[in-house]
């Protein structure tokens, strides 16, 4: 998927307008326009992020994403700190755009 | 009456944690009360402070379980109120008398809440700070 | 003034007719609140059978007034002015609404 | 003391909101102050520049702007719940790709946070509905 395919299925502020059409494609040509490279460590959020949104029906805020790294992959990964430094804006609205998950609420 | 004491300083020292109590009175479907109410318990968390909620009367039929509120095309309040758990917020109240008008038991209830007789509610109330009653 | 401890203010501003409202109102105080009526709530004092709970009451007498209640509300009701509600604000440690 | 109002109805399913103005106004005469108004649900409905008065009824909202104005009050408006209703600030337009907006000068859109801040902030924060 090039960027102007990307592109043409986001909203104005870069998230996916039709959740159901997410493919780990489409996040890798979102990353690749933010010059922004996806490990394994990204890869590990962002499916729990999707996870998240599977089970609750939200795009979760810094505190549950935090919780819900803990659960998976231990207390290490459950923490704000590395979220922040594996992302480079705000982990929460970041790791969102590139799952296709809506903008979380309560973004302040 | 006693006039306000206006000398009086801010109550409020500035570290001291405010618990709110966020009380959901209505039943599923009927305004965006529930959904408005849960939206404040998230961003109260944001902020770190301690949130408790009662459902009170109708709003225990808010957790009843095996809602399927695709059929009316909304979206599942209750995906929304599990997460609440996710968001450290695990102090739910519902009152005995309630379940009891609706045949609710424990088990019906998507979330796991203490069950208080109506004549203990008074007495939870007063130990919250501030209370929002959409 | 009678009492020396000021617990919650219920402020409630439906009529009686939503009797439900009202059930959760009154099973939530304690000795130590007190009601101000406002809005539609101010009809409360007009039924002269009206099983009040035993503690204050207080009604906004601007919706009184507007309501031509003034002649006949219950005398167990203190009317208040806008000043004395934010007073009683002040006086109790919180509010609750019920609407 | 320090107060905040979280305002939930609007002007036209009742009188809370006239309510809450007073009760701001009496507030403010007795020398308190407000750190807050934070519009909600209908409430939202408040801070609708679109919004059309009839010449022979009061304009809430203006009351709301000569107050604050006057008193330097911060007027806030959920923006999630704005959204939903229809009233929109420039930037919400535009990410929205609606033809206009519609947020009356004065009031600010933003997120529940800024309710979260005002409990925390003030001695009393009070609920006006109907």
């Amino acid at each position: 998927m090039n960027k102007e395919q990307a592109f043409s299925l986001l909203d104005e502020e870069g998230y996916l307008l039709d959740l159901t059409l997410w493919s780990k494609e489409l996040a890798l040509a979102l990353a690749a326009a933010d010059q922004f490279e996806l490990s394994e460590n990204h890869w590990e959020v962002i499916d729990t992020i999707r996870e998240f949104y599977q089970e609750y029906q939200l795009s979760p805020a810094m505190r549950p994403l935090v919780k819900a790294m803990s659960i998976k992959y231990g207390p290490d990964k459950g923490r704000s700190i590395y979220l922040m430094k594996l992302f480079s804006q705000s982990p929460p609205k970041q790791a969102a755009r590139y799952a296709g998950l809506p903008k979380p609420l309560n973004c302040l | 009456m006693q006039s306000s004491s206006l000398t009086e300083p801010s109550l409020l020292a500035t570290n001291m944690k405010k618990n709110i109590l966020l009380i959901v009175r209505n039943p599923p479907f009927a305004n965006s009360s529930n959904a408005e109410t849960l939206d404040i318990a998230f961003a109260c968390a944001a902020f770190d402070l301690p949130v408790s909620l009662l459902f009170l009367n109708d709003g225990i039929l808010q957790l009843a379980n095996n809602q399927q509120s695709n059929l009316l095309e909304k979206k599942d309040l209750t995906n929304n109120f599990r997460a609440l758990a996710m968001y450290d917020i695990e102090d739910y109240f519902v009152i005995a008398e309630d379940a009891q008008r609706y045949q609710l038991t424990q088990n019906d209830l998507i979330l796991n809440c203490k069950i208080i007789n109506k004549d203990k509610m008074a007495a939870l109330i007063r130990t919250f700070d501030t209370v929002i009653n959409l | 003034m009678k009492h020396s401890i000021f617990e919650t203010l219920h402020i409630i501003s439906k009529g009686p007719s939503d009797q439900q409202l009202y059930q959760n109102a009154f099973d939530s105080m304690l000795e130590g609140d007190a009601i101000v009526f406002t809005q539609a709530g101010v009809y409360s004092l007009l039924s002269k059978d009206f099983d009040f709970p035993e503690q204050l009451i207080y009604a906004l007498s601007i919706d009184v007034d507007a309501r031509g209640l003034s002649q006949k509300v219950d005398k167990r009701s203190t009317l208040i002015s806008d000043a004395q509600f934010v007073a009683l604000c002040c006086q109790y440690k919180k509010t609750i609404s019920w609407f | 003391m320090i107060f905040s109002l979280l305002i939930y109805a609007s002007q036209n399913s009742g009188q809370a909101e006239h309510s809450a103005l007073r009760f701001t106004r009496s507030a403010l005469q007795q020398g308190h102050s407000i750190h807050r108004v934070f519009f909600y649900g209908e409430a939202v409905s408040a801070c609708s520049a679109f919004k059309v008065t009839p010449r022979d009824e009061v304009n809430i909202t203006e009351q709301w702007l000569k107050l604050a104005q006057d008193n330097d009050l911060d007027l806030v408006v959920c923006i999630a719940a704005a959204v939903r209703r229809g009233v929109l600030d420039q930037a919400e337009a535009k990410r929205h790709q609606k033809g206009a907006a519609n947020l009356s000068d004065g009031f600010e859109l933003s997120g529940l946070g800024q309710l979260a801040d005002a409990i925390i902030v003030s001695d009393r924060t009070i609920t006006f509905g109907n």
